[in-house]
């Protein structure tokens, strides 16, 4: 808290997404078109989303593997509630979110009351949850998506802000008010920290676990919702990689892999870096062959430039402890 | 996870020691080992009760010769593990290996010795690049190999143009076909063979014993006058060589290196490569690894698989079974060890 | 969609009867796709259909859970052990997987490369489905008609791993080169709808005033880029896209899209159990028979791929039935010695 | 004096051993009291009993005139138990503040926390306990000692009956220890109940005024006024005999070959121009307050950091070292960490393999085969030798007592045939017995001509085992002078030496 902001673990990548943008748009100056922006948020807003439901089971130092799975299945039961048995959207909606709910309650009780690791369960839970997905849809879209959700998955509210931006927005701000204003999210981020010492001050680390993959699933089926609006169809495929960009950006962002510490601005930049390299990739029309390579190496540059600022700040901590 | 310090003995207190240390039969009954090959008799009979076809010659050759590969991804991940870290670019490696030994076979005509041997140099070299790059910078293996993942796919991608090779020596691609006694592929003896070997390394050698050292703790380890880093990177290399072992033996499987055997980016390997390991009682945090455990792992998964496949539940459904199967298959062998504790504390 | 194959395999199966002969042992027919996929579906109905109307044992679609080399193998291992003793098998990868297909092969039964082919040599009797190349060419030429000279196209196609990719790629090119319209944009490996929405969406952006023509080779972005170009509501550029998913016929009768490169899985599927049927009851495949070739194999039959325009799309399910029922009637005395 | 806690005829039974039988404790308000044993003989499993971690199988406590039966850790800190544990409870990036009032997370999960208040409270804390630390900072930022007194102050914000401390002064330097004395003494005054658990009868003479000692899980005497017994009594009292003092006699092995040489050594991390000498046989002991960069400098010498200037020889040939590798490999010179858990032990390994691993390399054969015969027959004799009471090789070291540990962490390098041992705080947590048979270890050892550095702040231990002392202060050699074994002409030399006056030295 009482660190200057350049120490701050987001200082690193907000450097390198507005150098970003800054050369992007030197270049190419339809990049900052009014369009071109909005299509940016709309990545953007989606895939936030989907770091954030993984960024809540790093502050608590386990990985969630199930995200995907966890996203097509709210998706595929949000559209086929509204195409099969005529549910009006909103209802359907807050459906799919409880089953998202439900899944990761079922995730964080497994991992809290049997003690395996996170990694297995949801390792189990990822094909259990696609399973259905497929069980359900037999690999087949839902198509009858109502028009209001298209235009809300597509549309601006106020050019070039797109609809989807809103719960983007509202879930960072949320997340960041629950983890460093509220005392269940410093409970969160205190089991990540340190499991016995939390334990000892009266955190029931059990009850921690299952809220964290609460909120986690309750994301998942949100940027699935999300993606309907936004795809305008309830594809069966959704979510099937998500898993390397919802670690990817919060570990850009600075997240420890550990637990105890994450940051929601960071992982938002995160998700932006990704989104913009993406679109670079297009924009300057790379040759597709070698549009992982560039992926691979942007990546490892961004987190190459956090570990660097880390081990400077470092430094100079040790220099005035000792 | 969480092992609450209750009904423990004290630690503080001589000659208190926890079930696990006790020895003989008793504590194999303890060990994973011995629950999942109690799994694989339980399923094994299952199977075999319901859909009598899954003894049938064919279905144990197609068993053994599946499950040869996927224990060999296991293992390639296992290595890796004991360093505390992970390595996500197993299928890229893999792949990465078998188009190079397919390339050299098919380029220069090479007999497929010197092809393999190639093949599985890239490997090593693939992976000793990740270890240089991961105790280089000190980040998380996680995070390295994801990004090496796809730099590694990528860069095999653009050269190869996703051609395949398919001019393999037929001396080569003939072991994938070849029956021994009617039911074992060659393929299962070469996965024995690397799983003896690796349990001689890491029981019978220094490097192998430093290796392990070196992933339970590294501060310790370098105060013995163990070398960390190097270890660590030996770790990655083997790994990219067991992964190149994986791909060349899907090469003489298919009878040509594909760049899509492994998948977009080479991510089908990643579920096999950690069900195995995790399964067999490699400790994710690192320093201890059970070569037998990852083999039998990897081999019950295997079994669920085909075994679904063969009783033909509901087509769509098949990965919801197995999901709930290795749930299952966690909790059974959870449950059996803590029942043993029990019995043995009271 | 459905209900529309039944009618035509009632129609079909009418005219067809008589011909129909039982085998001896009852023929058990696998259709195995390389993965859950829309375009497949229409398989389960044509199999079924064939089963009924040329008494087969069973004509059963099995699909793989993923998009994996290794699952559809071991699948197809299993389908053996459970007695299937014909295969109809879209290849997981066009060279990886020979080797399993003529391990099909050798245990007698008629293995059958189904909507893309194995790359030769191979066990497979032939291969029946819709000539990749050919139709992105085709689906390019029409167009052009539409575009003036020098017009700039783009093409959102597939995987990189799947060499069909590169064919369709080169054959898109060609067509253009003809047409002396340039391709100045390739974007692949878009198969999964969110990456596809963004790149696709975020090249529009920067690009719409410079393209001129959008030419789709994959079923995803097809759909992807007809919602897309629906949503900015622009009708100068002429997109020609692929498959019959409802978004893309939503959008040809809109006038977003100009029209589709239909294919025709269901013939594949019907045409390819009948003529199993056939060969296990010991008619043999011509020796002359009148194999089209394609960049993969020598042995190809075209199930047929036509162009569906605003005008005839309405009815696309009639036309994929005419080439079905153009192609059934003389298969077998075209292909096949009984 | 008012009784606050007792605990009557208290049995704790594991399968197999009686832990704890009939035990008594009595603590009284405004009093410290200590709490002795060896390991081994109760003292953790009583400390468990009283915190609820353990349920008691017979026997009551009474808690400020109330029946106390805790149900679980957190239900007995919330009747009034606090405890500062040897490892630390804290979250490392949390701000001082919330690691003081981190058990107000439990309750109210959705209240906002009010940050400005939250700081302010937990200045009054730091006031008191005259921590000078901005309530914000993270605690991952701060030293042993503050993190320490921020444990404390997180116990008596929740107003304890009683504050348990288990072993408080192991990290600390003497100063900060004498700081912490003086809070001690203060907070007791104030009418605090503390419990002082500490291998250290010095500090127990200096600050406690009760004491219980345990042995065998029984009460060898049940709160005694302090004043009543000498430091003797309490020995008997703990080990059922008198502590043996040695009578060694000063010796001097200052001449002949010097084994290890530092000349004029200058390091990355700021030494200074370091001269060091031992020779063949000595041992040399390097005295200096936590901090001063001994255990630093040791580790320059091991090659773990970069020695900038200067050089180190060995045998008197200047030595090529660019790792520990090649330190332990080619100088044979064994480092004994003062951290065992982190540093000197793999704990999740078994003892043979932790004995072992110095000397893999050189037993294996044919290219690096070995077996684990020929590991035990090199390995054994010393472990046996040092008497480590373990029911297996194949026992994880992580499930022995700290005093086994410590002799397997230098059983390892016995084994490893060092030429120079450095030994860093060799009696850190460690009971009178085991530290009383490794003080003759060392001693015999350096008789057998190894050469010993020895680190400790210890000054009794220093003095019972040095020949020649040297004393270190901020990163640079002081001086230093042979050791007469007179304790206070000593520890006057040296405090001397640290003040920086050369005079002191001799």
């Amino acid at each position: 808290m009482n660190q200057k902001f350049w120490q701050s673990e987001w200082f690193g990548p907000l450097l390198i997404t507005v150098t970003a943008i800054v050369i992007v748009s030197s270049l190419n100056p339809s990049f900052l078109s009014p369009f071109n922006i909005q299509i940016l948020l709309l990545a953007i807003s989606v895939n936030a989303m989907i770091a954030f439901s993984q960024m809540i089971i790093i502050a608590i130092g386990q990985m969630n593997l199930s995200v995907g799975a966890i996203g097509g299945m709210a998706a595929i039961s949000f559209g086929g509630m509204m195409e099969v048995w005529g549910i009006p959207w909103p209802i359907a909606a807050v459906l799919s979110l409880s089953i998202g709910l439900l899944a990761g309650i079922a995730n964080g009780a497994l991992c809290a009351y049997t003690g395996i690791s996170a990694f297995v369960i949801t390792l189990a839970s990822l094909s259990i949850f696609k399973g259905i997905n497929l069980g359900i849809t037999e690999a087949q879209p839902f198509y009858d998506i109502p028009d209001t959700v298209k235009s809300l998955g597509n549309d601006t509210f106020l050019h070039p802000l797109p609809w989807l931006v809103l719960p983007a927005v509202a879930a960072a701000v949320l997340l960041w008010y629950l983890l460093f204003r509220l005392p269940l999210g410093r409970a969160i981020l205190a089991v990540g920290g340190n499991e016995h010492a939390a334990a000892l001050s009266g955190i029931s680390v059990p009850r921690i676990v299952i809220v964290a993959h609460a909120i986690s699933g309750l994301l998942a089926a949100l940027a699935g919702i999300m993606l309907v609006g936004r795809l305008q169809i309830g594809q069966p495929t959704i979510g099937d990689d998500w898993l390397i960009l919802s670690f990817a950006a919060p570990v850009i962002g600075g997240a420890i892999l550990t637990g105890g510490h994450v940051s929601v601005a960071g992982t938002f930049l995160g998700v932006a870096i990704v989104a913009i390299i993406t679109q670079v990739l297009v924009l300057f029309s790379i040759d597709p062959f070698l549009v992982q390579v560039v992926l691979g190496g942007l990546i490892l540059w961004a987190v190459g430039i956090n570990r660097y600022r880390e081990v400077r700040a470092h430094r100079k901590i040790a220099a005035g402890a000792i | 996870m969480s092992d609450t310090s209750q009904d423990r003995a004290p630690e503080g207190d001589d000659s208190q020691t926890r079930p696990s240390a006790m020895g003989g039969p008793l504590r194999f009954l303890l060990s994973n080992e011995f629950g999942l090959i109690v799994l694989v008799l339980l399923f094994g009979i299952l199977f075999s009760t319901l859909s009598p076809a899954f003894l049938s010659k064919f279905s144990l050759y197609a068993l053994g010769r599946t499950s040869a590969v996927n224990i060999m991804i296991g293992f390639s991940m296992m290595v890796v593990i004991i360093t505390g870290g992970l390595n996500l670019s197993v299928g890229a490696i893999g792949v990465g290996a078998a188009m190079f030994g397919g390339w050299l076979m098919q380029a220069f005509g090479m007999p497929w010795v010197p092809g393999v041997i190639g093949g599985l140099a890239m490997g090593a070299a693939l992976g000793a690049l990740n270890g240089v790059i991961i105790v280089r910078s000190g980040l998380h293996s996680f995070i390295i190999t994801l990004a090496t993942m796809s730099i590694f796919f990528g860069v095999m991608i653009y050269l190869t143009r996703a051609e395949s090779y398919r001019e393999i020596s037929p001396a080569f691609t003939s072991y994938g076909r070849m029956k021994i006694l009617g039911v074992i592929s060659p393929l299962l003896l070469v996965t024995f063979a690397v799983a003896i070997m690796l349990s001689v390394l890491f029981r019978f050698t220094a490097l192998g014993r430093e290796m392990l050292v070196a992933g339970a703790n590294a501060r310790a380890a370098e105060i013995s006058g163990i070398r960390v880093n190097r270890m660590i990177t030996y770790c990655h290399m083997l790994s990219g060589i067991l992964a190149g072992v994986a791909g060349l033996m899907l090469v003489s499987r298919t009878g040509a290196a594909i760049p899509s055997m492994a998948g977009q980016l080479g991510q089908d390997w990643l579920l096999p490569a950690f069900l195995g390991p995790v399964l067999g009682g490699t400790l994710l945090t690192g320093g201890r690894l059970s070569v037998l455990g990852t083999l039998l792992g990897s081999f019950l998964v295997t079994m669920l698989t085909t075994g679904l496949l063969l009783m033909q539940v509901g087509a769509f459904w098949i990965q919801t079974y197995l999901g709930l199967l290795l749930l299952a298959a966690v909790l059974i062998d959870l449950a059996r060890r803590s029942y043993l504790e029990r019995r043995k504390l009271l | 969609m459905n209900t529309a194959q039944r009618v035509l395999a009632a129609g079909l199966s009418l005219a067809l009867l008589p011909s129909a002969t039982l085998a001896d042992e009852s023929t058990r027919v696998a259709l195995v796709p390389g993965g859950p996929h829309p375009y497949f579906a229409a398989w389960e109905q044509a199999g079924a259909d064939a089963a009924k109307d040329f008494g087969l044992g069973s004509a059963d679609y099995r699909v793989p859970q993923k998009w994996e080399l290794g699952l559809q193998n071991q699948m197809l291992e299993s389908l053996v052990t459970q007695g299937y003793n014909a295969f109809l098998v879209f290849p997981g990868d066009p060279v990886g997987t020979v080797a399993i297909a003529n391990e099909l092969a050798e245990t007698g039964a008629p293995v059958m490369a189904l909507a893309g082919c194995l790359k030769d040599p191979s066990e497979a009797v032939f291969c029946m489905g819709t000539d990749t190349g050919n139709s992105a060419y085709l689906g390019t030429k029409e167009l052009l008609k539409q575009l003036g000279d020098g017009a700039k196209i783009v093409h959102f196609t597939g995987f990189l791993v799947d060499p069909n990719t590169q064919l369709r790629i080169d054959a898109v090119a060609k067509a253009a080169a003809e047409g002396g319209a340039e391709v100045i944009q390739v974007i692949a490996d878009i198969d999964a709808p969110e990456p596809a929405e963004e790149k696709i969406n975020a090249y529009l952006a920067a690009h719409v005033d410079e393209v001129d023509g959008i030419v789709t080779t994959a079923w995803v972005p097809a759909v992807v880029a007809s919602n897309a170009l629906r949503k900015i509501g622009d009708k100068r550029i002429v997109m020609v896209g692929i498959d019959h998913d409802e978004v893309v016929i939503q959008a040809i009768k809109d006038g977003f899209v100009h029209g589709t490169m239909l294919q025709n899985p269901y013939g594949q599927g019907y045409i390819g159990s009948f003529v199993a049927d056939r060969l296990r009851s010991g008619c043999t495949v011509k020796a002359d028979a009148p194999f089209k070739s394609n960049a993969l194999t020598d042995k190809f039959i075209d199930s047929g791929t036509v162009f569906a325009g605003a005008n005839d799309v309405d009815n696309y399910v009639g036309s994929m039935q005419s080439i079905t029922k153009v192609l059934f009637d003389e298969f077998e005395s075209t292909y096949l010695d009984c | 004096m008012t009784e606050i806690f007792n605990a009557q005829g208290i049995l704790k039974t594991f399968p197999g051993v009686k832990a704890l039988e009939d035990v008594s404790v009595s603590l009284t308000r405004g009093s410290i009291h200590a709490l002795l044993g060896e390991n081994g003989a109760g003292k953790s499993t009583l400390i468990k009993v009283m915190t609820g971690v353990y349920r008691p199988d017979g026997g009551a406590m009474m808690l400020d005139g109330a029946e106390y039966e805790p149900q679980n850790t957190h239900d007995a800190i919330v009747k009034g138990i606090g405890v500062v544990h040897q490892e630390r409870n804290l979250i490392p990036r949390f701000s001082i503040a919330e690691n003081i009032f981190l058990e107000h997370l439990a309750d109210q999960p959705l209240r906002r926390i009010d940050y400005p208040k939250l700081f302010q409270d937990a200045q009054r804390w730091l006031d008191l306990l005259e921590i000078d630390a901005d309530p914000a900072t993270p605690v991952d930022r701060l030293s042993v000692a503050k993190m320490q007194l921020v444990e404390i102050a997180k116990a008596l914000s929740l107003n304890s009956k009683i504050l348990m401390l288990d072993e408080p002064t192991a990290s600390l330097t003497p100063h900060e220890t004498d700081t912490l004395f003086g809070i001690l003494r203060r907070l007791r005054d104030d009418g605090a109940s503390l419990v002082f658990v500490s291998h250290k009868l010095e500090e127990v003479q200096e600050i406690c005024d009760s004491v219980t000692v345990l042995r065998d899980g029984q009460n060898a005497c049940e709160s005694r006024r302090l004043d009543e017994l000498g430091r003797q009594d309490i020995v008997r009292l703990m080990i059922g005999r008198s502590e043996m003092i040695p009578d060694w006699v000063a010796r001097d092995r200052a001449e002949g070959q010097p084994v290890l040489e530092l000349s004029n050594v200058s390091t990355k991390l700021g030494h200074k121009a370091v001269d060091l000498k031992v020779h063949k046989g000595e041992i040399v002991g390097l005295y200096g307050l936590v901090g001063a960069g001994r255990s630093e400098l040791a580790k320059a010498v091991l090659g773990k950091f970069e020695i900038t200037d200067g050089e180190v020889l060995v045998n008197g040939i200047s030595a090529k070292i660019n790792s520990v590798a090649d330190a332990v490999g080619r100088y044979r010179i064994g480092y004994v960490s003062e951290d065992r858990k982190s540093e000197g032990l793999v704990l999740i390994h078994s003892v043979l393999e932790n004995v072992g691993i110095p000397i893999w390399r050189r037993l294996s054969q044919f290219g690096g085969f070995l077996t684990n015969g020929t590991v035990r027959k090199h390995t054994v004799p010393f472990i046996q030798k040092l008497e480590v009471r373990t029911p297996s090789l194949e026992q994880q070291v992580g499930n022995l007592s700290g005093g086994n540990q410590q002799k397997i962490s230098v059983a390892k390098w016995l084994a490893a045939e060092a030429q120079v041992l450095i030994i860093d705080e060799p009696s850190v947590g460690i009971d009178i017995k085991t530290k009383a048979y490794l003080h003759e270890l060392i001693r015999e050892l350096s008789d057998t001509g190894t050469a010993i550095l020895l680190i400790t702040s210890d000054m009794p231990e220093m003095i019972a085992l040095a020949d020649r002392i040297v004393v270190m202060n901020e990163y640079a050699v002081m001086g230093g002078f042979n050791n007469t074994r007179d304790y206070t002409e000593m520890s006057e030399g040296i405090m001397g030496l640290i003040q920086g006056d050369e005079t002191a030295a001799a």
